[in-house]
């Protein structure tokens, strides 16, 4: 693998919050081990919304709980580093990661129904994070969730409540209180959004926005609706099987392409106006991690495969400015992909 | 409109839940109040809404999964209750399928996918000779295109991806030949790169003249399968209409909050949301009255709280519920 | 100075509830009668029924035999200081002559009443003549007339503070785990009285009986303790035992039973006498009597505890088919035509058709139970197919009293001479109201000899009754004999001497209520200095 | 089929099973392991255990390891049987119960509930009393009729459960009859937690046998492990010292007991994926342990070469 | 409160069954307290039996008696016991319900301490030794009889080492007094052999399901956020981990008490212990209809009391059960 491989990255080095070198996570199971993420290295800006993309199972959630040294068991971090602030938080003792997460990197998960502790009220789970961290007395502490609720719009006097008194999207906005409790600079969301209905979806999103803005922490972003993402990011990193397969603004990543697999999943989303034409997303299956093959792993779904994808690895690259691909293309000079003349494809 | 019959009428379907119920009291929530579409031959038909809005119910009731509270839904003609005979039920079963949200779900996990197949051939007797039974699978099963056959149909359902299985539950309805197909978020649980092979799979076979209802939260996709779309709101059929029309021209306030809120790289997550506010989604009660977006519509006007709105056609094959078109 | 206390366990109950009314048979406790009342006098079993005069003084006949008297001892006081006399035994033995649930003794239909002679005497009128009576009269309790008659209800009446004519009547300590009962200070033996209070644990079954006694906390006691010498002597030196002979216990074909294929087989004499030669009574005794039993070769199966009443002449001309012979026991089957025809291994009738039948004995009865299983193997050996069951008392005891069942073994209780066994046994009134005599033969020949027995009050004539019955039941192989049962009794030399045993027999060393001779085993015993 | 499979892969599982199936194979061979009658004589009383009686004999002079094996077959045989009708009822009323809902639920689930209040022990010991003799087999019928309760409501809420999965409703929506719906796509579901209930009501079977035979309310002829417990208790085997007649029926119970728990155990973790324990959570263990090794050994290097 | 009141409804409907079972269950037992003085031996003639069962009147036909037990429950007038001297059932039960409460209750408690507590860190370090080993062993032990457990500890420890008494709750020469502490250790040292027995088996009861629901829970999104939030472990543990995980064992729990009254009947008998168990056992064997009656009436009591018990705990300690919020 290439050592001086590119960083996807666009600051300079002061700028920089989040710094994901080469990491390479494994699962250790019963049936062998299997690398779901594999040399992924990017960076993430002080007050930078980026985004993870890409099909289920291509390890985004897998790298998003890496940030946060909050892998389980089957997951082994066997390669990289993960620099927070200048630190590698792999190198922390527990004492240190301890202090590390929440107050440095906070989470929000997929689901906020199953985030909030079921049995503890509102004020037990905004005090426990804020007494561990902080000096804060009892009182104050209730004072500050007082105040982190109303942020969200969710009014003061309910901090008695149980988690099950608030609808789905209210949970979302509570655990996001939660995150913000002590002003993390870094707040990983992994699909935040994704059980809510679209208008609510929206709703928050847009209060996320806003609190960045207030706040300005960094928000490392996992969807896999493209769309949104668009909408939402700053840059937006592709996955595919483990890889980084694109890094690029969010602006262009639908418009301009860089590697086949984000040409599919911009292909897959039918338009909401304009002419309907059938769409063929992309052709295949994901691939089974067990079965890697040599080269690239995008190869058996690529419409544009080539010879050299079947035999050599390709690295994430700087193509342009600000944007990297992981594709044998770029190395050959061929850059824009939708200009390639398609080849038929069976669905 | 395509000016042939529909195949399926509903009409004022109005469908109640007991909630809370005990010993002493019964409480109902309205799921359905007066809900009318239909479904034409070689037509889709989308059902969009948020969570809750009642989609799968009515679907539900069609397929005769729950009996109605009032209303009448007629299948060719036929109130749907006069199917209810071993024999008839059978035919009546024959012609509507449904296919399923839970692609993990739909599948039972310890039967082979040959099982899946071979139960609706021979229970409706598509296949009488059971020497046939296996070249009759292999042939549905290449249809939607999960090749090779052979082997896909040895396998159990946990071996096979999201977007198979869904493919096999398309199988199972192609097997019986159903006339209409319920389609229940069939592609909301599956990846996005694998989603337009289910959509596609649907579309032809819609193209083959089946009827297809398409229940989805997912307006892009609706417009991409369906011919026409109805959206729901609180168990209420709030607009209805072609497809293009309603979608680009959307009447009612709550389908224009829907449309500004549908994620669109064309647009920022800053732009504001039209024709409605956020707030609570209201229990509707079949003692509730108004329209039930009243309480979040930005146009809100005093008789918005008095009275449901009748709807209204504002446009060929477009039609409302809302007093601002009255 | 220190009191002599005697522990020793009369009764095992779950709790001491304070009981000591003697009428209430089920609730009162196993010390009330004799320790606290004591009867009018005890017939001692193991000395042939000798009499030992207590309340009374001396008993006799009417000449008719229809009149018992009873003269009083007149230095008698109650604990409480009053005399005792012939009001308390008028109402006492009154109360019994009522019949009903005061008739602790069961002797309302023997008497037909009580009379008072004079303040020392009392007469009993009998409705029959029956010189075996006494023995029964005197079972029922004798209690203080102006006490008792003053209660309301004598069935509720607790009795927690007696008055009564026994040793021991001052109840010391009472708990649900303990009670201790100390001397009776107006007690007319007390010169001779050394013990001065009985103590009586708690214990709720056999298991922790012997885990006390191993310990060395009793002194007296009347439980089956499995392989005695391995088990409790050999652990505490004190311990000495003695298991005098008690009872009998036979098998029995069911002459009438419902089983036609049987009831062939069981009619028949020779098939009886085969049966009772496949018994292996040795291996019963030693096995599942641990040796406290002795083999009973009775061809009446009287036992050994009626030695003396054995007729010399039966026992030669049946005594063959009363010991253990497996060969002989074939032959005797082959003779009497019964041949194994179907090949199965057991002999059938002799047209054929199927002997098998199982034998009947409590479930519980451990001892029992192994000897019917030693018993089986035998029968089995010789080609009998017979096999053990085991029900419920009660079942058991209905089915039997019904003739409704093929075969059981059973024990039989002993009197102070063989009457009661005959009685019980063999006399067909007797048949369905007990378990004894469950093979249904009728014989009224058999029972007119049984009543005579009671009829006469000359002892010579009462042995020519018992021979001509032993001839009887002997010829008829009616029951087969497997062993006399003994006297469970263990006793502890530490703190007290003067216990009855083999080389000082001079009467029934048992401590449970049913036992009035315990009474004379407590005057008996001296404190170890 | 997966699911011996899944079993045969467990070690516990696998543990388990060669336990059981030894004394069941003991037991069912026992003519051929032992000349000996369980029943009869054979030799004097308590013989110590010698090259002839390998585990003693008893008072009534039987051979002590004949009856341990032979009792097996009976011991064994309730368990099974016991567990087979406590399955077959668990089944029939919980799977009816939680399919058909509405009042018929009602009724069974009450049923399932008061048989779940009323003691068990008690109950058994009073029908044992009342039927008066109870042979193995009326001790396995109790057992059946009387303990079937748990497994029911377990098999219901667990068929409420699948009667939700879609591929249900799908099968209705096919017009598959309900007796087929049952039996053909829910029960084949219901294997694991069947398959536990199964193992638990054996367990149980066998250990109420032997204490209601302990107690004296079996069949003292029988020649079972409880019955050989009874016997022992009875003739004070153990002030004897005749240790082997106490020891034997208390171990073969206790690995029985043991053999059934670990297959429990296993089945548990079959039915539930993530109660697995997987060789790849033993070797990540060893792979961390490893890494923070080396990183320990790395920052004591570097620090010997900054100093 | 709806949910507890229908429970209510439940638990007297099972209360009245029980009466009735109660009632027939005892006199469907052949023979009478006198069959059963006879079955032990005791020496009477045809005529004293005859006496004798005057005294029981047991001859009213059925249902009378049954009419007048009903109202005897509900004035709990239980009759008296034959076997223990006439007692009132209602004095011989309430003397040995303080032992067996007592016994089985300390020991239910205890299991259900240790087992829990070690349940919650074989879950922690699954897959480590303690767990690997616990585990299992705690289910074996379940599976044992606690008949096992009886015999061998109270020959090795009781007989053969003498370490601790073989009979009684104390010492029958100790006056009770329950201020003293010498009394106190004595009830102590003669409880000690039941409890371990009782805990023994019990342990793997409690320890199993929850070291399972710990694992399960361990997943749970909730778990990841209480570790994300930089808590210390002890905390997740136990407020995040614990907390919920208890939840199912508190109904154990209850459950294992409600059986508290009956539940050592094999232990008690063993250790000659004077609770319930015993008297039960004692009951059975002497066929003493009231005191059994008496006796399966007050554990069926205690069952339904300590389940109703649970629900009340469940929605105490699970605030989703409770109604509310706004
Ligand atoms: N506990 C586990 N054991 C083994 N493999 C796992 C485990 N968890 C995840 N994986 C594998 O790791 C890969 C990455 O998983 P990850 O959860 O990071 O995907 P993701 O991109 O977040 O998917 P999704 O969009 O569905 O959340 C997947 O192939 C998955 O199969
Ligand atoms: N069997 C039922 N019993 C009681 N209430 C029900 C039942 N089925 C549905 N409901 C209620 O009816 C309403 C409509 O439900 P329905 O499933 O039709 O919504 P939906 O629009 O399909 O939502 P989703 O998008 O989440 O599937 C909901 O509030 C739901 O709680
Ligand atoms: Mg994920
Ligand atoms: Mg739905």
């Amino acid at each position: 693998m290439s050592v001086n491989q590119a960083n996807a990255s666009v600051h300079d080095k002061t700028d920089i919050q989040l710094s994901v070198r080469n990491l390479c996570v494994d699962y250790i199971t019963s049936n062998g081990d299997v690398r779901a993420v594999s040399n992924v290295s990017f960076d993430i800006g002080r007050g930078e919304v980026f985004g993870l993309a890409g099909e289920s199972g291509c390890g985004k959630s897998t790298v998003a709980f890496s940030v946060c040294r909050l892998h389980k068991p089957p997951a082994f971090i066997s390669a990289g580093e993960i620099i927070f602030n200048g630190k590698d938080i792999l190198k922390f003792d527990d004492e240190q990661l301890r202090q590390y997460r929440w107050k440095e990197s906070a989470m929000v998960f997929q689901s906020a129904m199953n985030s909030l502790n079921p049995v503890l009220t509102l004020e037990e789970q905004f005090c426990d994070v804020l007494l561990a961290h902080t000096n804060m007395t009892r009182q104050e502490c209730i004072k500050r969730a007082g105040q982190l609720l109303e942020v969200v719009d969710i009014h003061p006097s309910r901090l008695s409540d149980y988690p099950h008194q608030f609808s789905g999207g209210m949970r979302q906005r509570l655990v996001i209180a939660i995150a913000l409790a002590l002003n993390a600079k870094l707040i990983i969301m992994d699909e935040p959004t994704t059980a809510l209905d679209v208008v609510v979806q929206r709703e928050i999103l847009q209060k996320i926005y806003q609190l960045k803005e207030e706040f300005g922490f960094s928000i490392l972003f996992i969807t896999h609706d493209i769309s949104l993402m668009v909408e939402f990011c700053d840059r937006i990193g592709i996955m595919y099987a483990g890889e980084l397969a694109e890094v690029a603004p969010a602006k262009n990543i639908l418009t301009k392409p860089n590697h086949p697999y984000t040409e599919g999943l911009g292909n897959a989303f039918p338009p909401l106006h304009g002419e309907k034409k059938r769409l063929v997303g992309i052709p295949g299956t994901p691939l089974n991690l067990f079965e890697v093959p040599v080269g690239c792993r995008f190869q058996a779904r690529c419409p544009y495969v080539k010879d050299i994808c079947r035999k050599e690895y390709c690295t994430l690259t700087e193509v342009a400015p600000g944007e990297f691909s992981a594709c044998h293309l770029h190395k050959d000079g061929i850059v824009d992909i939708i200009a390639l003349e398609k080849q038929p494809v069976q669905g | 409109m395509s000016n042939n019959n529909p195949i399926i009428e509903v009409k004022n379907l109005v469908k109640d839940f007991p909630i809370n119920a005990n010993a002493l009291k019964k409480n109902h929530m309205r799921a359905l109040n007066d809900v009318s579409f239909n479904l034409y031959k070689g037509r889709a038909l989308a059902i969009v809404g948020e969570s809750g809005s009642g989609k799968s119910t009515s679907a539900k009731i069609i397929a005769k999964m729950y009996s109605r509270t009032a209303g009448m839904v007629k299948y060719h003609g036929r109130d749907i209750d006069e199917f209810n005979h071993k024999q008839s039920l059978m035919e009546y079963r024959e012609s509507v399928q449904m296919i399923f949200q839970d692609p993990f779900g739909s599948l039972n996990p310890t039967h082979t996918i040959f099982h899946h197949l071979a139960r609706p051939l021979l229970l409706h007797k598509k296949v009488t000779n059971k020497a046939d039974l296996p070249g009759r699978i292999y042939e549905l099963l290449e249809r939607v295109g999960l090749t090779p056959a052979k082997e896909t149909a040895e396998k159990f359902p946990h071996q096979l991806s999201g977007g198979q299985r869904q493919r096999v539950n398309i199988a199972r309805n192609l097997a019986v030949e159903a006339e209409i197909i319920l389609a229940d978020e069939p592609t909301s649980m599956l990846d996005v790169s694998i989603r337009l092979g289910v959509l596609n799979l649907m579309e032809d076979m819609k193209n083959d003249g089946i009827s297809m209802m398409y229940i989805t939260h997912d307006i892009a996709t609706a417009r991409y399968l369906a011919e026409d779309i109805g959206v729901m709101y609180v168990g209420h059929l709030v607009e209805w209409g072609e497809v293009d029309e309603v979608l680009q021209k959307p009447a009612h306030p709550y389908t224009q909050l829907l449309m500004s809120a549908v994620p669109n790289p064309e647009k920022s997550i800053h732009d504001n949301l039209e024709g409605g506010r956020k707030g609570e989604i209201p229990l509707w009660t079949p003692e509730s009255v108004g329209c039930p977006f009243s309480g979040r519509c930005l146009q809100v006007m005093d008789k918005c709280n008095q009275a449901l709105p009748e709807p209204k056609e504002i446009a060929p094959n477009h039609f409302v519920r809302c007093f601002l078109h009255e | 100075a220190d009191k002599a206390t005697l522990t020793l366990v009369s009764e095992l109950k779950p709790a001491w509830v304070r009981n000591f009314n003697p009428l209430t048979v089920t609730s009162r406790l196993a010390t009330t009668n004799q320790f606290i009342y004591e009867p009018l006098l005890i017939v001692n079993e193991i000395k042939g029924g000798a009499v030992e005069y207590r309340l009374a003084n001396k008993h006799y006949f009417s000449d008719d035999l229809k009149t018992v008297f009873f003269e009083l001892k007149k230095d008698v006081k109650w604990s409480d200081g009053q005399a005792f006399n012939a009001d308390d035994v008028v109402y006492s033995l009154g109360l019994a002559a009522a019949g009903g649930a005061f008739d602790v003794a069961g002797i309302g239909s023997k008497i037909a009443g009580v009379k008072k002679v004079d303040d020392f005497k009392v007469a009993v009128e009998l409705s029959e003549v029956n010189t075996g009576v006494v023995s029964e009269i005197v079972r029922a309790p004798i209690v203080a007339e102006h006490i008792f008659s003053k209660q309301a209800d004598l069935a509720t009446f607790a009795n927690e503070n007696p008055v009564g004519t026994g040793p021991f009547t001052e109840v010391d300590t009472f708990t649900p785990q303990l009670y201790v009962q100390c001397r009776n200070p107006n007690y007319y033996e007390n010169d001779k009285l050394a013990v001065d209070c009985i103590k009586m644990p708690q214990l709720a079954n056999n298991d922790q009986l012997l885990a006390a006694a191993i310990k060395g906390d009793l002194d007296w006691t009347s439980a089956f303790i499995p392989d005695i010498d391995r088990v409790l002597v050999s652990q505490n030196k004190h311990y000495h035992y003695w298991f005098p002979a008690a009872g009998s216990a036979s098998f029995m074909l069911n002459f009438k039973t419902p089983n036609k294929d049987n009831a062939k087989a069981f009619n028949d004499v020779n098939f009886r006498r085969a049966f009772s030669m496949a018994l292996d009574r040795q291996a019963i005794v030693d096995i599942a009597g641990y040796g406290y039993w002795s083999v009973n070769e009775y061809p009446d199966a009287l036992g050994d505890q009626f030695k003396a009443w054995a007729n010399p002449d039966v026992s030669a001309k049946y005594g063959k088919y009363s010991k253990f012979n497996i060969e002989g026991a074939k032959a005797l089957l082959k003779e009497a035509g019964y041949k194994d025809v179907d090949g199965d291994g057991f002999v059938e009738n002799k047209d054929g058709s199927k002997i098998e039948f199982k034998i009947l004995v409590p479930n519980g009865w451990s001892d029992f139970v192994n000897t019917v299983q030693i018993g089986v193997e035998g029968l089995q050996e010789v080609g009998i197919n017979a096999s053990v069951s085991t029900p419920e008392f009660s079942i058991l005891n209905e089915k039997v009293m019904a003739a409704d069942f093929d075969a059981q073994f059973s024990n039989y209780f002993a009197g102070p001479d063989p009457y009661m066994y005959y009685n019980t046994a063999f006399h067909s009134e007797q048949m369905d109201k007990a378990r004894f005599g469950g093979h249904h033969n009728v014989d009224k020949e058999l029972d007119k000899l049984i009543d005579g027995f009671n009829k006469t009050g000359d002892q010579d004539e009462k042995l020519k009754i018992v021979y001509q019955i032993q001839e009887k039941i002997g010829s008829n192989q009616t029951t087969m004999a497997a062993m006399s049962t003994n006297y469970n009794y263990q006793y502890n030399t530490k703190r007290f001497t003067g216990w009855f045993n083999e080389s000082n027999p001079q009467a029934r060393p048992v401590v449970w209520p049913d036992t009035p001779e315990r009474l004379l085993h407590v005057l008996n015993l001296k404190p170890v200095k | 089929m997966g699911f011996i499979n899944l079993l045969t892969r467990n070690k516990k599982a696998l543990f388990g099973l060669c336990i059981v199936g030894f004394f069941i194979l003991t037991s069912i061979f026992a003519p051929f392991i032992t000349e000996y009658n369980a029943a009869k004589r054979v030799t004097g009383s308590h013989v110590a255990p010698s090259q002839e009686h390998v585990l003693g004999s008893t008072r009534m002079g039987r051979d002590v390891f004949a009856q341990t094996l032979y009792g097996g077959r009976v011991s064994l045989a309730v368990g099974f049987g016991a567990g087979i009708i406590v399955v077959a009822m668990a089944v029939a009323i919980g799977i009816t119960a939680g399919y058909f809902g509405g009042i018929i639920d009602e009724v069974l689930s009450s049923l399932m509930n008061i048989m779940l209040v009323i003691p068990q022990l008690p109950l058994l010991m009073v029908l044992a009393a009342f039927i008066g003799e109870v042979s193995p087999m009326v001790i396995a019928m109790i057992i059946g009729l009387t303990s079937w309760a748990w497994g029911a409501r377990v098999v219901r809420s667990q068929t409420l459960a699948v009667r939700e999965k879609e591929f249900v409703v799908a099968a209705q929506v096919l017009g598959e009859p309900s007796w087929r719906i049952i039996l053909i796509e829910i029960l084949p579901n219901l294997v694991s937690i069947i398959g536990a209930s199964f193992i638990g009501s054996v367990i149980y079977a066998i250990m109420t046998q032997a204490t209601l035979e302990f107690l004296g309310l079996g069949d003292p002829t029988s020649v079972t492990w409880g019955t050989q417990l009874f016997n022992m208790q009875k003739t004070s085997a153990i002030h004897i010292g005749a240790y082997w007649e106490v020891f034997s029926p208390i171990v073969v119970i206790a690995c029985v007991g043991a053999g059934l728990a670990l297959l429990n155990f296993a089945v548990d973790e079959i039915a539930n994926p993530q109660l697995r324990s997987h060789v790849g959570l033993k070797r990540w263990k060893q792979i961390t342990a490893q890494k923070e090794a080396e990183a320990a050994q790395e920052a004591t290097a570097q620090q010997g070469a900054a100093s | 409160m709806g949910f507890i009141l229908r429970r209510l409804v439940f638990y007297f409907g099972a209360f009245l069954v029980a009466v009735v079972i109660n009632f027939f269950l005892p006199r469907m037992m052949p023979g009478d307290p006198v069959d059963a003085m006879l079955a032990q031996g005791a020496r009477f003639t045809a005529e004293q039996i005859a006496n004798l069962r005057l005294t029981f009147g047991v001859d009213q036909p059925l249902y009378e008696q049954f009419f007048t037990y009903l109202g005897d429950v509900f004035t709990l007038q239980l009759g008296n016991s034959t076997f223990f001297s006439n007692m009132p059932v209602s004095e011989v039960l309430a003397n040995a319900f303080g032992w067996t409460l007592f016994l089985t209750g300390t020991a239910t408690i205890l299991a259900f301490m240790f087992g829990a507590t070690l349940g919650i860190l074989a879950a922690w370090y699954r897959g480590g030794k303690f767990d690997s080993l616990a585990s299992p062993l705690s289910l074996v032990l379940q599976a044992t009889p606690q008949l096992v457990f009886g015999i061998v500890v109270l020959f090795s420890l009781g007989v053969t080492w003498d370490l601790i008494p073989i009979s009684y709750a104390y010492d029958p020469e100790l006056t009770p007094d329950y201020t003293s502490w010498e009394f106190i250790k004595n009830v102590l040292h003669h409880a000690v052999g039941p409890i371990f027995c009782i805990f023994i088996v019990q342990l793997g009861g409690f320890l199993v399901p929850m070291r399972n629901n710990m694992i399960n829970l361990l997943n749970e999104d909730y778990i990841t956020m209480g570790k994300a939030k930089g808590l210390s472990n002890i905390r997740v543990m136990l407020n995040y981990g614990a907390r919920n995980a208890i939840l199912p064992s508190v109904t154990a729990l209850s459950m294992a008490l409600g059986f508290v009254v009956g539940g050592a009947l094999v232990v008690e008998v063993i250790f000659n212990y004077q609770g319930l168990g015993s008297v039960l056992y004692n009951a059975i064997i002497n066929r003493d209809y009231q005191l059994i009656q008496g006796q399966l009436l007050i554990m069926t009591v205690f069952m339904l009391a300590f389940n109703f018990l649970a629900d009340v705990l469940y929605v105490f300690l699970d605030p989703r059960l409770r109604k509310g919020g706004k």
